[in-house]
């Protein structure tokens, strides 16, 4: 078997060597100063710990200590360090985790506004972009089909000559940043080379907010919603809990607004073309096109103004007549909502995604204005580069430009455009018209492969730089490690191109900051802000806002436009494009956890499916897995169905991000690349699409299986639904608190011998399904912490995923509705994982004990006294146990493994692994509170899913200890268990999710008692 | 080949003789005539039927086996070695804390013990069978004699040894030739 | 085969007859023999204590600490903090044989080492499995001494594997304790030995600081 | 005595008159008929081609099984078609399957013969040799399914450095130790019933190396009485051991599922149903075999018509316990008011794998039913058709039990479809091929048929007078004997 540790050994083996000079081109190898070739060895080191254990005494190890050992190092223990992401625009705050000079694992930094302590799945997973040996290895000179490896000095040397004087001919094609480095960088680029143009394009774009704003208000602002003191939200197309900057906060303060109080909980309102987590939490969901929430948001305001007599500020008087016309069949929905944000004036807010047009944008701020919500649930800052002309904009002109040959030499800092930008404007063919092309980036990609020069870009945890989170606070970005492969940052690169001999990232962000900590002695704040990774108190002051009454009204005619958009129909639906949940726009396209990694919806892997409704699916005879034929505007491209209850009539959903062709080995030709249909005049929603049943058929690597299901087992599904995801009414809740204990009735729970008694720290769990939207984080931080293996898509269709933690996906529809005739349904998630039965099932069953119970009450899965038998697997009923049907390590490259937690075993082929509560942590915070003779704090032990849920619904500790959190949590009248009929005494329980229907009782009558003599409720152990 | 068996057999030739060998192949005969070998007092000697012949045993006068209480002996052990295998490993030598159930409760160490005990005995069995006969014994005087061949086949033999007290070759061979065998044999070692 | 008194009749020669005890011998002492090889032959005893591989530094513990009676903390810094006791840097060494020795051959290793910032590739002695999580820290801030595990390292010219270090003989000490429990200052010498009787000792110690080493799976294997 | 039985064609003795005890062996055989024919068949000077084709067709099939074998542990499990939630396949069914074919074996040998039924002798042997090979191709499966292959030897409670011991509570190990202790005993008696047989042929050996080796084989077998008297006791109580044993083996296979917590396994019903499934099974697949067998090599008036139709009799009964234990498990199903349960049983017969379900139910409990009717009984044809139908069915049973349980459990999110791969197939195919080759150098090596037990119930071993001797007979024929005369 193979097994990975790493203490302070470091390896150094003829076959490792070899290894990494595979890894590394010789020249890249050799050029590196002696300084990095140490680090080097230090991360690539213990990967000889890989040797297998083939004889009764395993190969020769070598210990190869440091020469100079770094102050206060002290080998095997791993340190944090604050740091931070820029993603398209605002910085993320991050603790890294970095075992013996190797950055492991990606954690939120509690300090950053953004993290908050908690970080989505795809920054978590950037940790693999570090290590990634599909990343862009060295300098390439393209020239007449011929690749030249270059040197930095090469290409500054070549740059100096190209961008010089007024820089005439010279373009900079940037990705938006949030650095007020860069920004200082290219304020000094613009004075140097006043000629030179500077274009930032993102595909993932909120302009349209921006816009919107500019409309409203007469110039660009940022909305910054405070959802914690909201009683009614609105979302319109808007998915603030996941695709947002500020998510993470968003989540959390909706959250907090949802825990049960005297006062109720809030009550929250979605209209949406598809399911996104935000509509999985709505109270009110209504499934709209995307072209048609224009006229929805009017239709709200006709009604609000007509029928609520709500004044709107008299700026917006000539606003109106645009929604007069508003016409949408909202149902109940209009007026529900109307009545509610009448009833919460100053309490309720309207929120609208960002593929919304800039008007609609501008009626929901209006509607904000007259509903009371502007400086109490939302407020606007100033937008930080009011200057700049909005991406669509931009990347236009700067594309008109290459094709009048105006452009000779663009400079391509980040980004991806060839991939990505409108496929309208042909990106590609202008670029092909300009002579000197520069790309850096990660990697050698769509882009890079039609320029002439490819600069390997340094990662976010090999560099220097600074950001601002979404609400303005100033963030550091530090290095955990030298350049694996010789990259450079953005900022390197501009402070080379002004002219710096030897430019340093390092000296860059600190001149920046000099301006920036006005008072004080500058080292101390520098240290402060370096070990916080933020600088407090610089968030952005709120702006002083003013309704513009002309900008208003001269949207008018546009607004009115939309709000009469045509409604698609079966056969020329709409097709609504939207970032990726798991690769974003692209960029994590390369990234195997996020491939891997089940989409909160669909449950789909290494795919982008087409989401369609029921209905749609029906009238044009779709099914599940069908590849059908997407076609717009000249292009086409194939895409599989995926039937999803709750998807808006006649109207499709897939996401961007896929069908790469040079992403890496990971992500190339997965799924189809959906920018081909995506045009400058529709970037998120393409009206009448062509559907075409190719006749094939695929099958979807989903985890889960998806609502298409016979007859019994949809039946015996939905009666299973009410009582494992319990779920009520927060009126019947406040009214009778039990009513959750009632939903389940079992016998009387009796045991054929005396219980075991459990003295001592008793670990256990609680995860609030209330607080819980499915995001995923804790997937991929289980992932990372404890080496789970990516199978593949192949192993994925034949259900072998290995991710510890599954977030069931259920479909609540109401009672009686066959699989036939679902239309509309509520979701529901519930964290799945091993839940730590004190009777464990599995146990009695393993005939070489490798799994029994601890003195501490944890179900042990001991990986190296396994044989394989499976059986515990079997026994499991709840299937939480993961199985290594194949060595799924082998296929890795040295360096990859370099990410393994060493506090972990790497289990290989034929052994069961499952969720331990991460003992791994629990035995570092005991071996140290036992060192220094001290009782285990309560909250010390975090394991990795709790540390990084953005809605903190995961809370474990001490049952043993009464103070503990999980006590109190385990007291609550909402806590049941899963299953407790079987007496398993399971250790993790659940919360109740409470809903706010308007006068809705939300279920959850008193269950028909199972048996006879029923004592015994749901809530149990 | 009756006849020529007797004749050629030379009762005075010097070699060791082993005994005489008679054969037959009628039942009913063969039984009186065990009866007779019996009743004459003879204690060394034997029959060689093909298959167990009803009554032979009572004829012969031989006296039941012990092989049972051995059987018994070892199926005890078995069930001991079971129990106490499992006792000792699970509930002494490393108690594991499994599915909250005691170290050691019975009802699950029942079916090894069982096993064990089956295992015991039914090995005990053969073994016990082999070792009261002196099995394998490949070499044996009596494998030389002409007449066994048959022995396995249809016909019934009777054996008598030289070493009996009562043996006198011409006397027992007059005998034998009074039960009306199909023939007679003089074996030697 | 034998002689036959007539040639269409085969018979087993005489001494075919040792055969039953033969049979009986063989199963007996087969079983025995069998079970013996392969206790002892798959033993960590036999396969890995006495383990004593070349240095690329000559290094003597039996100077270092055994004469010149250098504590083992001096270099292994991890000891009390960490899981891994750490082996030094060369750094350490030049501490003093930048002066002491300063140009003796043995050391040219360690020299270049200290020049170009290339490890000394020291070989493992003491290697526990990959799937074992062994923490200095946890045993040496209890009482268990250096010796208890790595043998009377203050009298090797080069180091060699003293105990099995196998699972069994972990649990050994973690199931009774007192045969290795001494007072936390005398740990780290190696030649120390308690003047009352250690079982009673060691009780003590075991009472004093309440120390229950678990037999759980996970202590160990993660 | 057969002459005085009325009937048509001197081969069928078939006829139940009460008051005659039916022949069991038909022809006039004397012993050395017998001999010549069952020895006949080892002696045969040429081998006949017909066996040298089934022989290559099987060795072959061998090879794929080792193959395959090698394959998986090469690779890992996953090229078989498990996943989770269905973590066990057609491994685990293909064992319980042949342990279940192993069964009838020591139950014709052992349980038949405590009751007395004397008409085991022609086919005893026959039959424990099957139950040996079919647990040989049994015994593979368990050994190869596990994810390491290599420490399955943890398994037993060997003293070790680790001073781990095995968990006694895990019906796995159970298993271990019954399929263990069956897969000895059954060799034993096997073979301690055939000493006599391989004396009969040593001593009629014509060839040095013959003679050598079945004089090894049957030990110095001398046929003494002395000998006899003690080989009767331990077969006896070889006989005694085996009966418990058989049947508690096949409960401890079936404790697998019923101790688990798996609606669906979990089941008391299983111990009784399993074994009768298992003689059910064991009983079909020696009418498959040895309907041809005892053509080719004439072997009909031993192995006469009647066996055959006792045989196809029992099956009736076993198919019909099957039977009502199918409906047995609904009913409870229903009456405990476990929705799980009752789910479980419903998805059986009108879920995914529905198609199995009815598949198990007519070869079953429809097919066995036709037994009813003598002539279908005493048809070859039908009952060899039959008996093939009747050990697909049992195959069907065990794959609806494992598989069908386990793809739908408690948690509707981790329901699964379990489909097997090419690799399960070959295996399985190759796994015949092993019994088969096994069974052909058993049918032309040993002796088919236990002669001297056969010569002991013809009516020729018979005195006219027993009682006079007061002997010590177990057999209890005494009754039909006296009736007789």
């Amino acid at each position: 078997m193979q097994y990975w540790r790493s203490m302070d050994e470091l390896a150094q083996t003829p076959e490792f060597k070899e290894a990494v000079k595979r890894e590394f081109p010789n020249d890249e190898w050799d050029r590196l100063p002696p300084a990095t070739r140490r680090q080097f060895l230090k991360v690539m080191g213990a990967s000889v710990a890989f040797a297998g254990l083939t004889s009764c005494r395993w190969p020769k190890q070598e210990i190869v200590p440091f020469a100079h050992r770094p102050e206060g190092r002290t080998p095997g223990i791993p340190e944090q360090y604050a740091t931070s992401i820029d993603v398209g625009g605002s910085a993320l705050g991050l603790l890294v985790t970095s075992m013996d000079g190797r950055p492991i694992k990606n954690e939120g930094n509690p300090l950053h506004p953004d993290s908050l302590g908690a970080l989505p799945a795809t920054i978590q997973s950037d940790i693999l972009a570090l290590y990634d040996p599909d990343r862009s290895q060295g300098l390439v000179l393209r020239q007449g089909g011929q690749d030249y490896v270059k040197t930095w000095d090469d290409f500054h040397t070549w740059a100096s000559e190209k961008v010089a004087g007024t820089g005439a001919g010279v373009a900079v094609f940037a990705e938006s940043s949030s650095s007020p480095t860069v920004a200082r960088l290219q304020q000094q680029f613009r004075q140097t080379f006043a000629d030179a143009a500077w274009v930032e394009y993102e595909p993932i774009s909120r302009d349209a907010e921006r816009e919107g704003t500019a409309i409203a208000y007469g110039r660009p602002l940022r909305v910054q919603p405070h959802l914690d003191h909201a009683r009614v939200i609105a979302c319109f197309d808007a998915d603030p809990f996941l695709a947002h900057p500020a998510a993470i906060p968003l989540s959390r303060a909706f959250t907090e607004g949802r825990q049960p109080s005297e006062a109720g909980i809030s009550r929250l309102w979605v209209a949406e073309p598809g399911y996104t987590i935000t509509g999985g939490q709505a109270d009110h969901r209504k499934a709209v096109a995307g072209s048609q929430v224009p006229n929805l948001l009017a239709s709200l305001a006709r009604e609000l103004v007509a029928n609520h007599q709500l004044e709107l500020p008299e700026q917006a008087m000539n606003f109106e007549a645009a929604f007069g016309s508003a016409n949408a069949d909202g149902g109940d929905f209009i007026p529900g909502l109307a009545a509610d944000l009448m009833a919460h004036r100053g309490s309720s807010v309207i929120l609208v995604g960002h593929g919304q047009a800039a008007e609609v944008h501008a009626l929901a701020a209006v509607l904000n204005e007259g509903l009371g919500a502007v400086g109490s649930t939302l407020t606007y800052t100033e937008a930080p580069d009011p200057g700049r002309s909005n991406h669509l904009q931009a990347i236009a002109d700067l594309v008109a430009s290459m094709n009048s040959g105006v452009v000779d030499t663009l400079m391509i800092l980040g980004g991806n455009p060839v991939y990505d930008a409108p496929a309208d404007l042909g990106f590609a063919e202008a670029l092909a018209k300009v002579s000197h092309t520069v790309h850096l980036g990660l990697y050698d990609d769509e882009t890079s492969k039609l320029c002439s020069w490819q600069l390997p870009r340094a990662h976010s945890l090999e560099s220097w730089g600074d950001g601002r989170a979404w609400d303005g606070t100033l963030t550091l970005q530090q290095p955990l490690i030298e350049p694996l492969y010789g990259g450079r940052s953005t900022i390197e690169i501009l402070a080379a191109m002004l002219g710096e001999s030897n430019p340093s990232g390092h000296d860059s962000v600190r001149d920046t900051m000099s301006a920036s900590f006005a008072d004080g002695d500058f080292e101390t704040a520098w240290k402060n802000a370096l070990h916080d990774g933020i600088v407090s108190d610089t968030a952005w002051e709120p702006a002083v806002t003013e309704l513009d009454g002309s900008s208003l009204a001269a949207a008018g005619t546009a607004l009115a436009t939309l709000v009469g958009a045509a409604k698609p129909t079966a056969h020329s639906p709409e097709l609504v494009l939207a970032a990726d949940r798991k690769v974003f726009d692209g960029r994590w396209s390369n990234n195997a956890w996020q491939q891997e990694l089940p989409d909160a919806i669909t449950k789909a892997t290494w795919d982008n499916v087409l989401e369609v409704a029921p209905v749609t699916a029906r009238e044009l005879g779709l099914s599940e897995g069908d590849m059908v034929e997407i076609s717009a505007g000249g292009a086409s491209l194939e895409l599989p169905v995926c039937v999803i209850p709750g998807q808006a009539a006649a109207t499709l959903s897939t996401s961007l991000g896929y069908g790469r062709t040079a992403a890496g080995t990971v992500g190339n030709d997965v799924g189809s690349d959906t920018y081909r249909l995506r045009t400058s005049a529709s970037l998120w929603v393409i009206p009448e699409v062509g559907v075409a049943k190719t006749g094939r058929k695929i099958a979807l690597a989903t985890t889960q299986d998806h609502f298409a299901i016979d007859a019994i087992g949809f039946g015996a599904r939905n009666d299973r639904i009410s009582t494992l995801i319990r779920e009520t009414n927060i009126d019947r809740y406040l009214a009778d608190p039990d009513v959750i204990q009632h939903m389940d009735h079992h016998p009387p729970l009796v045991s054929l011998w005396k219980d075991k008694q459990y003295p001592g720290e008793q670990w256990g769990m609680a995860i609030d399904l209330n607080a819980c939207n499915g995001c995923n984080a804790c997937v991929v931080a289980c992932q990372a912490e404890n080496n789970i293996p990516v199978v593949g898509r192949e192993q994925v269709i034949n259900q072998r995923e290995m991710h510890w933690i599954r977030i069931d996906r259920y479909f609540k529809t109401e009672p009686g509705v066959g699989p036939l005739d679902v239309e509309d349904a509520e979701i529901v998630f519930q964290p799945m994982t091993c839940i730590q039965c004190e009777n464990a099932p599995c146990e009695q069953v393993c005939p070489v004990a490798a799994t029994q119970h601890t003195e501490d009450g944890i179900n042990a899965m001991i990986y190296n006294r396994c044989i394989g038998t499976r059986y515990c697997s079997n026994n499991c009923p709840l299937k939480v146990r993961r199985f290594n049907f194949f060595n799924y390590h082998k296929e890795l490259a040295d360096v990859e493994k370099l990410q393994f937690n060493p506090e972990v075993t790497v289990r290989s082929r034929g052994v069961m692994e499952k969720c331990t509560y991460c003992v791994q942590r629990i035995q570092a915070v005991r071996i140290g509170a036992r060192n220094d003779n001290r009782p285990i704090a309560d909250g010390e032990i975090v394991p990795a899913c709790a540390q990084t849920c953005p809605t903190k619904a995961i809370t474990f500790g001490d049952l043993n200890n009464p103070e503990s959190e999980i006590s109190h949590l385990r007291g609550d009248k909402r806590a049941y268990g899963t299953l407790v009929e079987l007496n398993i005494r399971p250790r993790t329980q659940y919360l109740a999710r409470l809903s706010n229907k308007v006068g809705g009782d939300g279920g959850g009558g008193h269950a028909p008692p199972h048996h006879a003599d029923d004592s015994d409720h749901g809530k149990e152990g | 080949m009756t006849a020529d068996t007797t004749s050629r057999t030379n009762p005075n030739d010097g070699a060791e003789l082993f005994g005489l060998v008679a054969s037959f192949d009628k039942i009913d005969e063969f039984l009186e005539a065990v009866t007779k070998v019996r009743d004459a007092g003879f204690s060394k000697w034997d029959t060689h039927t093909p298959f167990v012949v009803h009554g032979l045993d009572a004829a012969m006068g031989i006296k039941p086996t012990k092989l049972p209480f051995l059987v018994f002996g070892a199926g005890l052990t078995g069930c001991t070695a079971g129990i106490a295998l499992q006792w000792f490993t699970n509930a002494v030598d490393y108690p594991f804390l499994i599915s909250g159930k005691p170290i050691f409760s019975l009802p699950a160490n029942i079916p090894v013990a069982f096993e064990m005990t089956i295992l015991f005995a039914a090995i005990s069995a053969l073994v016990g069978m082999l070792a009261f006969n002196g099995l394998p014994q490949l070499s044996h005087p009596l494998h030389s004699s002409r007449l066994m061949k048959r022995a396995t086949d249809d016909k019934f033999l009777i054996s008598i040894e030289a070493a009996d007290p009562k043996f006198e070759l011409v006397k027992t061979h007059e005998l034998l030739e009074s039960l009306g065998p199909l023939a007679v044999e003089v074996v030697e070692v | 085969m034998t002689e036959d008194k007539s040639n269409d009749i085969f018979t087993f020669p005489k001494w075919t007859s040792i055969l039953r005890p033969g049979i009986a011998l063989a199963a007996v002492g087969g079983l025995v023999y069998a079970s013996v090889l392969v206790y002892l032959g798959f033993s960590p005893l036999a396969t890995d204590v006495g383990y004593m591989p070349t240095q690329p530094v000559p290094y003597s513990h039996a100077v270092h600490v055994g004469q010149l009676g250098m504590d083992c903390r001096y270099c292994h810094t991890g000891v009390e903090v960490a899981a891994a006791a750490a082996i030094p840097p060369t750094q350490t060494c030049m501490n003093c044989h930048s002066k002491v020795r300063s140009n003796s051959e043995k050391l040219i290793p360690v020299r270049e080492s200290y020049a170009t910032g290339m490890p000394v590739p020291w070989i493992k002695i003491h290697d526990l499995p990959d799937y074992v999580y062994f923490d200095h820290s946890a045993h040496v801030r209890r009482g268990v001494g250096c010796v208890s595990c790595h043998g009377r390292i203050d009298t090797m010219e080069v180091v060699y594997q003293a105990e099995p270090l196998s699972m069994g003989w972990c649990l050994e000490c973690h199931r009774n304790p007192e045969q290795h429990l001494r007072p936390a200052e005398f740990v780290t010498q190696l030649d120390w030995v308690p003047e009352e009787d250690q079982l009673a000792l060691g009780a003590k110690l075991r009472e004093a600081n309440n120390i229950n080493p678990p037999t759980d799976c996970n202590t160990c294997h993660r | 005595m057969s002459a005085s039985i009325p009937v048509s064609n001197h081969l069928d003795n078939t006829t139940d008159d009460p008051t005659r005890r039916a022949p069991l062996i038909v022809g006039d055989n004397d012993f050395h008929s017998v001999t010549e024919a069952v020895c006949g068949i080892v002696e045969m000077p040429k081998t006949p081609p017909a066996w040298w084709i089934a022989f290559f067709i099987s060795v072959s099939l061998t090879g794929v099984l080792f193959a395959m074998i090698t394959y998986l542990i090469t690779t890992g499990v996953g090229v078989w078609g498990l996943q989770t939630p269905v973590a066990w396949g057609w491994a685990i069914v293909n064992f319980v399957f042949w342990v279940g074919i192993g069964h009838a074996g020591t139950l014709i040998s052992a349980i038949l013969f405590l009751l007395r039924q004397r008409w085991r002798t022609s086919i005893n042997r026959f039959a424990e040799g099957m139950t040996i090979f079919a647990v040989c191709c049994a015994g593979i499966f368990p050994g190869i399914h596990v994810g390491r292959v290599w420490v399955a030897y943890w398994l037993a409670p060997l003293p070790n450095q680790m001073s781990m011991w095995p968990n006694f509570r895990s019906p796995l190990l159970w298993d271990v130790f019954a399929v263990g202790t069956y897969a000895t005993v059954s060799l034993l008696f096997w073979y301690m019933g055939m000493i006599p047989d391989l004396a009969s042929i040593r001593d009629r050996a014509k060839s040095k190396i013959r003679w050598f080796i079945y004089g090894i084989l049957s030990l110095g077998w001398r046929s003494s009485n002395r000998h006899w008297h003690r080989f009767e006791m331990a077969y006896l109580l070889l006989a005694a051991l085996a009966t418990p044993l058989v049947l508690s083996v096949h409960s401890v296979v079936s404790f697998d599922f019923a101790v688990s917590i798996i609606p669906g396994w979990h089941t008391t019903i299983f111990p009784p149903y399993f074994v009768a499934g298992a003689i059910f099974s064991g009983f079909a697949m020696v009418v498959t075999l040895v309907i041809p067998t005892r053509k080719f090599f004439h072997l009909e008036e031993i192995i006469t018509l009647r066996h055959l139709e006792s045989m196809s009799k029992i099956m009736l009964a076993t198919g019909m316990m099957v039977g009502l234990a199918y409906s047995t498990e609904f009913f409870i199903a229903w009456y405990s008011g476990n929705a799980y349960e009752s789910f479980a049983f419903l998805n059986r017969a009108f879920g995914p794998y529905a198609w199995a379900y009815w598949i198990m139910v007519s070869c079953n409990v429809l097919v066995p039913q036709i037994f009813w009717v003598k002539k279908f009984r005493t048809n070859l044809v039908v009952l060899w058709v039959a008996s093939i139908l009747i050990n697909v069915g049992m195959w069907f049973e065990r794959f609806v039990i494992v598989v069908s349980s386990l793809s739908r459990d408690f948690l509707p999110s981790s329901w699964g479809y379990y489909t097997p791969s090419i690799v399960d197939v070959m295996t399985f195919v190759g796994s015949f091929g092993l019994f088969m080759t096994l069974f052909l150098l058993f049918v032309r090596f040993l002796p088919i048929v236990g002669m001297a037990e056969v010569k002991g119930v013809m009516p020729q071993a018979h005195l006219k007078d027993v009682a006079a001797l007061g002997h010590g007979d177990y057999h209890g024929d005494i009754l039909t004997e006296k009736g007789e005369v």
